[in-house]
Parts: structure tokens; C-alpha cells; sequence
């Protein structure tokens, strides 16, 4: 039964691998991606890796394969030139791949496990302990350090991902929530009595308050320009 | 006649099968109900809030208005975009719907009572979670509208964003209930729900849970001044009908993990006599009916938010929140050794 | 403890992951114009290093294995994520991300 | 550390004192108060070790030895600051700090007319005393070569105290380089002694050399005396020190530097630590007879051919330089037959006398504004009657005139070597006779060429004036050191209670039995010196003041001998000729051949291949990150490959 799920999983794996680099379209490249870690995600179940499943799925599918299909979708590849010289490398690319699949499988066709794996101390699962607990033994006790230079080396990704796209634009306005909430009406607003038959334009033209410059990101509004005359504006 | 079946269903594989789907029934056919009644009560809800009546024209106050809306969705024609990827286009809201079951598959309804009670429960419900985003994403690409690509990038987006916090937020129960099964931590939940000592959390975990599930007043993708439905414009009939129901589950589902983080899932509010007499399903279904009603109340309530306000309380003050929280539980059950399996090596 | 691997042994599971590394490099070679399937295929030959990792771990009962396979997972992360913001600002330049425009790091 | 060890420490530390509070502070406490502070700690050492000589060391034993501290703990090697104080060292402290005392009062009159800041000059003085004196009182080797390498430095420093004129700076490095070549063969004779006696104590040494005296060295198939080659290697560097002949040519050049300067250490301390270093070893040369005739034989000569070329030299200075070479030869030779005490004793008339002379000659050039040229000064006495005084007190105690100063060493030394009645040492005495003529000669002809006829420089001579008080009173009290030194010190250092006096602290092996005879030496051998001297005075009287014309026509009439002369017997340019020019092409041929040739080839050449290979490298790197690719996995598949071949 579970060998039968075990080759389901490895040939929809497989399968998806092979579309994953053969498909004409990326953002399918990417969907059969996600599929194959879904799948991988099976094979670490029946391996007995529960939470390293779970993970593969979080991580993976939850978040690199997300920003895989952003990035795909957002800079709108044309598929045709993407795929252009595709089959000028191809033989030899093959050729290399054919090579290495022989040596591996005629690698693991012979090993053997080294007689004396039993000498070394295992970092076994204790009866009765969950997958998880177990990992989370070992990681904070024999692999602590590598464990935060992980960490640090996310920082540093989170950092330069951050870094690298990060765009400033000077003219954007930028939501002050606290000069928000203590504006008052007569901050923005100015009552004018108007008399009849006279318009706004004869008598000056729209003033701004000032608040309205100093909410202004810096550079976007100059609270020195002209105001608009008259003419200008009539035309 | 009862043992062979009873030998059918707990000794043969075939039984086994059954039994698992007779299990999912169980789940899914009070689901769906659950679904098709809540449109129906956010309706009548809303309208209680706003001095409306609300649909009282099929049935007895308006009870067979979902199956009549179910029934106008069955019978439209399916329209398919010019320039759409036919297959992607269909398989996003059918992903959506069938994620929001999936999930479920977890969820302890009794004591041990789940379709799978696994060891990492807490886990594939994140994982469920994370992928809601990618049904939103193929409809937003697959149909081949800007609007439609807006609305699912947005959507995208704001998920990804919430998901940081509402991970950090499980972490934190997580300290203190030492276990990845959902069972663990209700029952961790015995003396006191989560939700008062970690008060902030629970707020904060509803507050994500209304960003992740779309819904008022996070319901950016869908805005409809701005992006015309988002994601779905395209969609029409049995398909919008699917995502239609694939949102109201995972308001389903959100409001179940609420409960079960926080509220002490089916457990009673205290173990004495007149409660312990209700099963545990009961407590369940009420805690979420709870939580379904506090996200209507809030959409009746609240205006939507403007999208970088949106990011900005996701990354700037939920995620910074979280994080503070979850040091700050450890240290706590560090330093009063109240921390789960502590000096288990 | 060791794990049988759902039963079918060490292995098929070998064979799996040799498939997934070779298609990787084959991919590298079949999308040489395309830089984000290359960083694709990457994530195949790393996934291909993972189910050996755990392939190993379980057949084994050393747990060493899946704890690598964490910090491979660690690092693909954090290779996808800066791969990918190098792509976003190369094409916000650049206005293409082909392979073979992309020679600014020419000697 | 008892009183007296106390107060001798504060005579050998307090200059160092005063040396780094004008020179680290000199800058901001100004020039007046660097000097006042120098001369004032100078003072207190002076009368710190004038009161440790005269109280002595205890009667009991010889030595007494004041430890300051570790040096060096090396294995077994051991050296301490230690001050050492016997006789010896005792009578040289209290002479240095004397001379030096003299010298700081002195410079404040000499160097007032300098524009730099002179608080420098002062400390160097402060700091050269220091190590004199730690030169002198050193209970060790290691620390006697500290103190040897310390005077060599700051006699460095001061030759070159104008380094804004580059003769002295070129003066300064030929005094430096010198000593190092002299220097090199001392150090070799210290590791020599060390391995020798595995110590470099002098008690330790001198304790187990009569043991020794039959060990060789096997070398070059012959046996080489282990004391003649150290005490050979010895007095190669006090050669180098004491300007003796052929390691004498810095000596003059150094009179570059200011007049107290070549007073103090060019005359009274540095030049004699030669001497002093053959006085303090002399329990080991006593043993080292091949040794001492060669020092008789170097001395004699030194001693000859520096006064023949002092007689012909027109600079006042150098006329004096030559003369303190002279010198210095006689009281090598008095080591040589080992009457160290002559030495010593001559050591300490000559301080006083030559200290005098050139700080006489100081106050000459003072005068007249830094002219240094004896031919065009004349007539001076008038206006300089004072220095015109000392000078004459000077030249008297030079020349040997009883009752002055160094009539009592002079005679000493040369009844010595009548007495050691031996072939070198008569040699040395034949030598010292006519040098003594020799010396009155040109000490005479310098005072009738500066200080009488008629000025040849009218614009000169017009405003010369005596120094201030500064440069008398230093003037006055040398002047009466040097009548008074022989007179009142001939008993104790070398006549009836030197025995007493020096309490063993140099030994006289077969050179007590010459002590003794010096007594019994011949009248009119024992009067030849002075009436060596009295004829040289006669004869410049004649030649500079009778008959005037007569040095140019014998200039003329015996020309090669005259330029002979006048060019230092041609040593310099042998020199040139021997070593500086062979050096000078080897440093070419090194420098185009071997380092620029071949060195530097190689890094340039290495650099060259890298740019190379580089721009070779650069082609493949075409920026694809496809090839890229492509390569990694091409590698990947090698490598593979290779293992599974290998393996």
C-alpha cells in the first residue's frame, strides 16, 4: 500500500520535474513546480520526515514559490523569445545529464553501507518522540551554531532582497496617522463669506491652508510656488 | 450484523477507505450547510445592523434564499475570457473551494474526535493556509484581465504579509502548549482559554484572519470602487459559486482555528456539571458561530482600509507585535518553568 | 531507530532524487536563455539533495540528515529570494532578463 | 641600597634624568629652564661622585657592586643593571661628571648665539654623560657595550647637531660607520669571552682566567691562544673608540660638531673608553702578551703619526683632535706594557687639559665668530687675555712642563716604557720622546699663530672678546684642574700609595715588576721628555715668532713630505681606495645585478606573468551566466566521474 503511494508520488514528481523544465510557458513551469514539492512533500511523509514535509510546504510552496509566480507573472516574459536556442544546446546538455544519470545510478547501484555506522553515535528519534521534538533537540543542542548562522544568513537575504527592490519616490505622499487624527476643521478648511456676484478667482484666488504643505512628503508640493492667477487658470 | 461490519471497517483496507470517507462526510456535509447558511446570515445579520430586513422572500424569514442563489449559479452559462488559460482559469476557484475542505481534515471537533489527528496538525493547517494564496493568484492570471491580475497580485500580497503574523501568533501557543497537535492544544486549554492570558494575540489573530480570509475591512482585492471585484471579475456562475463557497469556508476555517488557538476548542468554558453535559462538536460549533458573527459585525462596522495602510499594520505593527509577544511568552515560561517539557533533553 | 521508508527501501528513493538532479542540470542546459527557470531547475537540484538527505536520515535513524535538509531549505530560501530580487531590478533596468544579455560581469 | 650606594646611583642617573626632562619636555618648559635643569642634575651628579671617591669603597673590598635590576635572562645567559663601583670606576665617574659639568656650564655661554632651541643639545650632552657613566661603571660586558654603543650614538647625534650642514652629517655617519666596524670585532670578542667563561660578569670572568691561560682555538690548522684572540678582538674595538691608527679617521672629521662637544667626548670621555676598557680587562690581558706588544706597537705609532699630521693642520680644532689621538696613543702604549695606571692616570691630566684646550680653542672661535682657520687669526692675545691664559696653562700640561699636569703622566708613561725593557716598549718609548718634542712644536705653534703677531684678518680680530662668565668659569676651573691634576694625583695613581689606592681593581701581572723599576730609571731618561717638550718650544718660538718664513720655505723645500703630512699620511684616500671604493662598486653591481636584476625580477616578473595569465583569464570570463552554469555542472560531472573511477 504505501509502496503503491511511494511510486505514485515519485512519478508525478517526476513527471512534473520534467515539465517543470520542458513547459513552454513559465508561469507552468512554475504550477508544476509547486506540484513536484507537493509530491516531495509525500516522499518526506513516507520517509517518516513529518514536519520537514510540512516545512517543505510552507516554505516552498508557501513562500518561494509565490515569489517564483510573482516575479513570472509581474515582469510578463514573452514566451516565445524565452524559449528561443532551446534546442541548439539541447544534445549537449542531454549528453552531460545522460553521463551524470549513469554515474549515479551506477553509484548507487553498488554502495553499501559502511560496516562500521554502527560504531558512530546516531542522533536518533527517541521511542516515543515526536519527529518535531526530536528535530528540535537536536538543532538546539549539537547544531545550535549552524543553526543561527541559518538565521543570520536569512537576515541577510531578507535585508538585501529589501536593499535591492527597494524604490524611493520622492514625490509620494506618506500617510501621517497621527497629523491625521489631530486635524481639526479649521486646519483645512476656510470659511469665506463671499459677496454676491463675486467669485473666489476676484478675490484672490484658492488658498491652501498650510497644513497642507507641511503634510506634503518633502519635495512633492512647494509651498512657495506661485499660486494660480487668474489667467492661468481660465485657460 | 454489527460486528461484521465493525471487522469491515476497522480491519480491511478497503473498510479502512470507507471509514475515512465516511469520516470527511461527516465533516463536509455540515460544512457545506454551514457555507450555504452563513451567506444567508451575513445577509440577514447585516441587515439587523443596519435597520434592514434582509431576505425574507424564499422561505419562511428568507431560509431558502442560499438554495435559491445556489440554484440561479447552476443554471448560468459559464463564460470563459477570450486570451484565458481555459485549464488554470477553472482549476483556481476549484482549488480555493477544495483547500477550504481540505483543511478540515485536522480539525478536532471531540476529544481525539479528528478525520486525521497527526502529530503536526498546526502545521498543515499553516501550510493549507499559505496556499489559499495560489487559487487567487491563477484566477488573477488566468484571466488575462488587469483587473482581475490587480486584484490577485494584491490579494497575493496581503496574504503572504498576514500569514508572517499569524505564523509568529501560533508560535507563541505553540511555547505554551509544547505540542504541534491540535488535540494538544486544546486540551492544553483545560483551566484557562488562551485568549485571556494572551488577550493581545487573540485580537491580533482575528484581526489576521480577517486580512487572510479577504473579508472586511481588509477586503482589498475586491475592492470595488477601485479593481471592479478583483480577482473574480471574470468569473461567472459555477465557478464564481466555487469561490464563492471556497471564501465562506475559509471564514469557516479561520474561525475554527480561532477557536482552537484561543477559545479551548470543544472544550466547555468550565468543566463543571450543566456544561460538561454538552458534547464537545456543540461547544465547537458555537465558538465558531461566535467568531463568524464577530467578522460579519466588523464588516457591518468598519470602513475598508486603503492598501499601503494595509501593509503598513501588516509588516509595521502586526509583525513587530507578534515577534515582541512570542520573546516575551518565552522568557515568561522560561523564567516561572512553566515551559512545556522543560529539562527534557 | 531506522524507517523502513514506507517499504520500499533506500533504494528507489536514490533513484528518484537522481532523476530530479539530472532533469535540474538538464534544465540548465534546455533554459539557458530563461534566468528564472534556471533558478528553478536549482531548486530541483536541491530538492533532489533534500530526499537524500532524508532518504538517509530515515534509513539510517540518524536524524542529522533531515536537520541538513532544514538548513538546505535555510539557504534555497534565502537563494531564491535574493536570486529573485536581482531579476526584478535587471528587468526594471534592463527592461528583459535573457541569459545572454546579461553579461555586465564580463571580465 | 645603602647612603653610598644610593648617592653613586644618583651620579650615574641623575644626567639620564636631566637628559629626558630637556629632551621630552625641552620643547614645552622652554630652552632656559631645560639647561638650568641638565646643569643642575649634572651638578648633583658631579657632587655625588666627587663625595662616593672620596669616601671610597669600603676598605674590606674591593668592590662593591649596586644592583638596579634584570636585563637579560636568556638560557644561561644572565646580564643585570648593576653599577660597579671600584676604584676605576670610581675615579672615572668623578672625572666624567667633572669634565661634563665643566662642559653643560660651558655650552649655555656657547651656544647662545644658536637659533634653534638648544635645549636638544643639552640633553644629548646629559644623555651622552649617562652613558659614559654607564659605560664605566658597568659590572658586566653586556652593560659595558650598552654604554659603549650609547656613547657611540649620542657622539652620532652631536657630531651631526648641525644637520643642516652636510659635512657634519657625513662626519657623523664616518664616526658612526667607523665604530661599527670596530664594534663588530668587540661584540665578537664578548660572544667569544661568553663562551669562553659562560658568563660576562668581570668577577666571574677574571675569577677563572689564570685557569685558562693554555686553551686555544683550533683554526686554519694552527692553534690560536684563546686571550690573544679575545683580547686582540678587545682592542680592535677600543681602537675603533680611541681613534687609534687605522680606525682613527672619524676622529678628526668629528670636530664637525660644536666645540663642547669635541671637548667633551672627543676629548676627555668617549675616545678614552678605549683605554678604560683595556684598564678594566687588564686581568685578562695580563695574560694575552701578544696582545699587549701589539697595543705598545699600535699605541707608539698612533702616537707618532698623529702628532706629525696635527703639526702641519691649519684648523685650530683638528690641530687639537690630532693632538688628543696623540694622546690617546700614550696611554695605549702604558697599557701595552701594562701600567694600566699610567694610563688612567694620563687618561684623567689628559681630560683636564684638553678639555681645556679646546674649550680654550672654543672660546678662540667664539671670539671671532666661528673662524677656524689658525692662519688667518694672530695677535689675539690682547683682546682674549683670559683664554690667551688657559691656553698657555693648556699647551704646558701638554707638552709635558713640569710642574703641569702632564708632565706627571707623561713622564710616568715614558719612564714605563724605558722601564719594561723590551723591544716594542722601547720602540714605544723612542716614539713618545720624539712625539713629546712633536707636541710642543705644533702646541706652540698654534698659540703663536692665534695669539701673537700681527692679525692677518684685520675684520676678524676687530671685535673679539672674551665669552661671559659661562665660558670663563669653566675655563678657570679646568685651567686649575690642569695645573693642579698631576701634581696632587701622581701619588696615588701611579707613585707610592697606588697600591692603596686602586685597591685591585687593575691588575698588574709581569707589569708590577715595571711599577717598581719605573723608580729606578735614569736620570737623563727620565728628564728626556721635558727637555723634548722645552726644545719644541724653543724650535715653534724659532719657526713662528723669530723667523716666520721659515715653516713656508720648508713646506716648499720638503714639499712631499709636507702634503704627506698635511693629508693625514694619505689615510683617507687609502682608505677610499681600499674599502669605500671596492664597496661602492660591489653595492652597484649588487644593487643593478643582484637586486634589481634578479630580486626584483622576480616579483616584477611574477606580477607581469599574473597580468598576463589575467588578461587570459579575463577572455573566458564572458559574463554568461549560462557558460557559468554550464562550467559547474562540467565540473560536477568530472568530478564525479573521477571519484568513481578512484574510488
Amino acid at each position: 500500500m504505501t509502496a503503491l503511494v511511494f511510486y505514485v508520488f515519485a512519478t508525478i514528481l517526476v513527471l512534473s520535474a520534467t515539465m517543470v523544465i520542458s513547459a513552454r510557458n513559465p508561469v507552468h513551469s512554475v504550477l508544476f513546480l509547486i506540484l513536484g514539492f507537493f509530491n516531495a512533500a509525500g516522499l518526506f511523509l513516507l520517509a517518516g520526515a513529518e514536519f520537514l514535509a510540512m516545512l517543505l510546504i510552507i516554505v516552498y510552496v508557501g513562500a518561494v514559490a509565490v515569489l517564483f509566480l510573482f516575479v513570472v507573472m509581474m515582469l510578463d516574459i514573452r514566451v516565445s523569445e524565452a524559449r528561443e536556442g532551446l534546442q541548439r544546446y539541447a544534445p549537449f546538455g542531454a549528453a552531460v545529464g545522460a553521463v551524470l544519470f549513469a554515474e549515479l545510478i551506477l553509484a548507487f547501484g553498488h554502495w553499501r553501507i559502511a560496516p562500521a555506522i554502527d560504531a558512530v553515535p546516531h542522533l536518533g528519534q527517541a521511542a516515543g518522540e515526536t519527529n518535531t521534538a526530536a528535530l528540535g533537540d537536536l538543532i538546539y543542542t549539537h547544531y545550535v551554531l549552524l543553526f543561527q548562522a541559518c538565521g543570520l544568513v536569512l537576515l541577510v537575504a531578507m535585508i538585501g532582497a529589501i536593499v535591492l527592490t527597494l524604490r524611493e519616490r520622492p514625490t509620494g505622499r506618506r500617510q501621517d496617522i497621527e497629523r491625521q487624527h489631530a486635524r481639526t476643521v479649521a486646519d483645512t478648511l476656510e470659511l469665506r463669506r463671499l459677496p454676491l456676484g463675486r467669485s473666489v478667482r476676484e478675490l484672490g484666488g484658492f488658498a491652501r491652508p498650510t497644513s497642507y504643505s507641511e503634510a506634503a512628503a518633502k519635495g512633492s508640493y512647494d509651498p512657495h510656488a506661485p499660486v494660480l492667477s487668474d489667467e492661468s487658470r481660465g485657460e | 450484523m454489527i460486528a461484521t461490519l465493525s471487522n469491515f471497517l476497522f480491519h480491511t483496507m478497503l473498510g479502512h477507505v470507507v471509514l475515512v470517507a465516511l469520516e470527511t462526510l461527516a465533516v463536509l456535509v455540515p460544512l457545506l450547510l454551514g457555507v450555504a447558511y452563513l451567506t444567508l446570515a451575513e445577509r440577514k445579520v447585516m441587515a439587523a445592523m443596519q435597520l434592514r430586513k434582509g431576505p425574507n422572500v424564499n422561505g419562511p424569514f428568507g431560509v431558502l434564499q442560499a438554495f435559491a442563489d445556489a440554484i440561479k449559479m447552476l443554471t448560468k452559462e459559464t463564460v470563459i475570457p477570450s486570451g484565458a488559460n481555459r485549464f488554470l482559469f477553472l482549476f483556481a476557484p476549484f482549488l480555493t473551494f477544495s483547500l477550504a475542505m481540505v483543511a478540515w481534515a485536522v480539525i478536532p471537533t471531540g476529544n481525539g474526535i479528528a478525520v486525521a489527528d497527526i502529530n503536526v496538525g498546526v502545521l498543515y493547517l499553516l501550510a493549507i493556509s499559505s496556499l489559499g494564496v495560489y487559487g487567487i493568484l491563477i484566477a488573477g492570471w488566468a484571466s488575462n484581465s488587469k483587473y482581475a491580475f490587480l486584484g490577485g497580485l494584491r490579494s497575493a500580497a496581503q496574504m503572504v504579509s498576514y500569514e508572517v503574523s499569524i505564523g509568529l501568533i501560533i508560535v507563541s501557543v505553540l511555547l505554551a502548549v509544547g505540542s504541534l497537535n491540535l488535540n494538544d492544544i486544546v486540551l492544553a486549554q483545560r483551566h484557562v482559554w488562551f485568549c485571556l492570558p494572551m488577550f493581545p494575540m487573540f485580537i491580533l489573530f482575528f484581526i489576521s484572519a480577517l486580512a487572510e480570509t479577504n473579508r472586511a475591512p481588509f477586503d482589498l482585492p475586491e475592492g470595488e470602487s477601485e479593481l471592479v471585484a478583483g480577482f473574480f471579475v471574470e468569473y461567472s456562475a459555477l465557478a464564481f459559486g466555487l469561490f464563492f463557497l471556497g471564501e465562506y469556508a475559509n471564514m469557516f476555517l479561520m474561525s475554527g482555528m480561532t477557536s482552537i488557538l484561543f477559545l479551548g476548542g470543544w472544550l466547555p468554558p468550565v468543566g463543571i456539571a450543566p456544561f460538561t453535559w454538552i458534547p464537545g462538536p456543540i461547544w465547537l460549533i458555537v465558538k465558531i458561530l461566535f467568531c463568524l458573527f464577530c467578522f460579519i459585525w466588523v464588516r457591518a462596522t468598519f470602513p475598508r482600509y486603503r492598501y499601503d495602510q494595509l501593509m503598513r499594520l501588516g509588516w509595521k505593527v502586526f509583525l513587530p507585535l507578534s515577534l515582541a509577544w512570542m520573546i516575551g511568552t518565552a522568557g515568561f515560561l522560561m523564567a516561572t518553568g512553566l515551559l512545556p517539557h522543560q529539562g527534557v533533553s | 531507530m531506522t524507517h523502513d521508508l514506507g517499504g520500499v527501501g533506500l533504494g528507489p528513493y536514490l533513484t528518484v532524487s537522481a532523476i530530479l538532479l539530472v532533469l535540474g542540470v538538464f534544465g540548465i542546459f534546455l533554459n539557458r536563455k530563461n534566468i528564472i527557470i534556471i533558478l528553478m531547475s536549482m531548486e530541483l537540484i536541491l530538492l533532489s539533495a533534500n530526499l537524500n538527505f532524508v532518504a538517509f536520515s530515515s534509513a539510517l535513524g540518524d536524524l542529522s540528515g533531515q536537520v541538513f535538509t532544514l538548513f538546505v531549505l535555510t539557504i534555497a530560501a534565502a537563494e531564491a529570494a535574493i536570486g529573485l530580487a536581482i531579476v526584478t531590478v535587471f528587468f526594471r533596468n534592463r527592461g528583459s532578463i535573457q541569459v545572454e544579455d546579461v553579461t555586465m560581469m564580463k571580465g | 641600597m645603602t647612603s653610598s650606594a644610593a648617592i653613586f646611583a644618583i651620579a650615574v642617573l641623575a644626567p639620564l634624568g636631566g637628559s629626558l626632562i630637556a629632551g621630552l619636555f625641552g620643547r614645552i618648559i622652554g630652552d632656559r629652564p631645560a639647561q638650568a635643569i641638565t646643569i643642575g642634575l649634572m651638578a648633583a651628579a658631579c657632587a655625588s661622585a666627587i663625595a662616593t671617591l672620596f669616601s671610597g669603597v669600603p676598605q674590606d673590598m674591593g668592590t662593591a657592586v649596586v644592583s638596579l635590576g634584570h636585563w637579560i635572562d636568556a638560557g644561561g645567559f644572565h646580564a643585570n643593571w648593576s653599577l660597579r663601583a671600584d676604584m676605576l670606576s670610581l675615579s672615572m665617574v668623578a672625572m666624567v661628571t667633572t669634565i661634563s659639568l665643566c662642559v653643560h656650564i660651558y655650552s649655555v655661554g656657547y651656544m647662545n648665539h644658536e637659533e634653534m632651541p638648544t635645549y636638544r643639545f643639552f640633553s644629548y650632552l646629559s644623555l651622552f654623560t649617562f652613558a659614559m657613566l654607564m659605560l664605566v661603571t658597568s659590572n658586566d660586558l653586556i652593560q659595558l657595550f650598552f654604554g659603549w654603543e650609547g656613547v657611540g650614538l649620542v657622539s652620532y647625534l652631536l657630531i651631526g647637531y648641525w644637520y643642516d650642514k652636510p659635512s657634519a652629517v657625513a662626519a657623523a655617519i664616518k664616526a658612526f660607520v667607523v665604530n661599527r666596524v670596530a664594534d663588530l670585532f668587540f661584540l665578537v670578542g664578548i660572544a667569544l669571552l661568553f663562551l669562553q667563561f659562560g658568563s660576562v660578569t668581570y668577577d666571574n670572568i677574571f675569577a677563572v682566567v689564570p685557569a685558562q691561560v693554555g686553551a686555544t682555538y683550533h683554526l686554519f690548522g694552527t692553534d690560536w691562544p684563546v686571550f690573544e684572540v679575545i683580547g686582540t678582538l678587545l682592542f680592535i674595538g677600543a681602537m675603533g673608540k680611541s681613534a687609534q691608527l687605522f680606525l682613527h679617521t672619524w676622529l678628526p672629521d668629528a670636530m664637525e660638531g660644536p666645540t663642547p662637544v669635541s671637548a667633551l667626548i672627543h676629548a676627555a670621555t668617549m675616545v678614552t673608553a678605549g683605554v678604560f676598557l683595556m684598564a678594566r680587562m687588564s686581568p685578562l690581558l695580563e695574560f694575552a702578551p701578544g696582545t699587549k706588544t701589539l697595543i705598545v706597537l699600535i699605541g707608539g705609532t698612533t702616537c707618532f703619526f698623529a702628532a706629525t699630521v696635527g703639526l702641519v693642520q691649519p684648523d685650530i680644532k683638528r690641530t687639537i683632535a690630532y693632538s688628543t689621538c696623540s694622546q690617546l696613543g700614550y696611554m695605549f702604549m702604558a697599557a701595552g706594557v701594562g701600567v694600566y695606571q699610567a694610563s688612567i692616570f694620563h687618561l684623567t691630566t689628559h681630560a683636564f687639559f684638553k678639555a681645556l684646550l679646546f674649550l680654550g680653542a672654543g672660546s678662540v672661535i667664539h671670539a671671532i665668530h666661528g673662524e677656524q682657520d689658525m692662519f688667518r687669526m694672530g695677535g689675539l692675545w690682547r683682546k682674549i687675555p683670559f683664554t690667551y691664559a688657559v691656553m698657555w696653562i693648556g699647551s704646558l700640561a701638554l707638552a709635558g712642563v713640569f710642574p703641569f699636569a702632564g708632565y706627571w703622566s707623561k713622564d710616568g708613561i715614558l719612564e714605563a716604557m724605558w722601564a719594561a725593557q723590551s723591544g716594542p716598549a722601547t720602540y714605544g718609548w723612542a716614539m713618545g720622546v720624539v712625539t713629546a718634542f712633536i707636541t710642543a712644536l705644533y702646541s706652540w705653534r698654534l698659540i703663536f699663530l692665534v695669539f701673537h703677531g700681527t692679525p692677518r684678518d684685520a675684520h676678524l680680530s676687530e671685535h673679539a672678546h672674551e665669552g661671559g662668565i659661562a665660558i670663563v668659569l669653566p675655563l678657570g676651573i679646568l685651567g686649575v684642574g690642569a695645573v693642579l691634576a698631576g701634581v696632587l694625583l701622581d701619588r696615588f695613581y701611579i707613585g707610592t700609595a697606588q697600591a692603596q689606592f686602586w685597591q685591585g681593581s687593575i691588575v698588574n701581572g709581569a707589569g708590577a715588576a715595571v711599577m717598581n723599576r719605573m723608580e729606578e730609571v735614569p736620570g737623563l731618561i727620565a728628564l728626556a721628555p721635558s727637555i723634548a717638550g722645552l726644545l719644541g718650544i724653543a724650535v715653534a718660538y724659532l719657526a713662528y715668532m723669530a723667523r716666520p718664513e721659515l715653516p713656508a720655505s720648508l713646506a716648499r723645500s720638503l714639499r712631499p713630505v709636507y702634503l704627506f703630512l698635511l693629508n693625514k699620511w694619505y689615510f683617507d684616500e687609502l682608505y677610499d681606495v681600499l674599502f669605500v671604493r671596492p664597496y661602492r662598486a660591489l653595492a652597484r653591481i649588487l644593487w643593478k645585478g643582484a637586486d634589481e636584476g634578479v630580486v626584483e625580477q622576480v616579483p616584477v616578473g611574477l606580477a607581469r606573468l599574473t597580468v598576463g595569465t589575467a588578461v587570459q583569464a579575463a577572455r573566458t570570463q564572458s559574463g554568461s551566466i549560462a557558460i557559468y552554469a554550464f562550467t559547474m555542472l562540467i565540473g560536477l560531472v568530472v568530478l564525479t566521474t573521477t571519484l568513481l573511477f578512484v574510488h
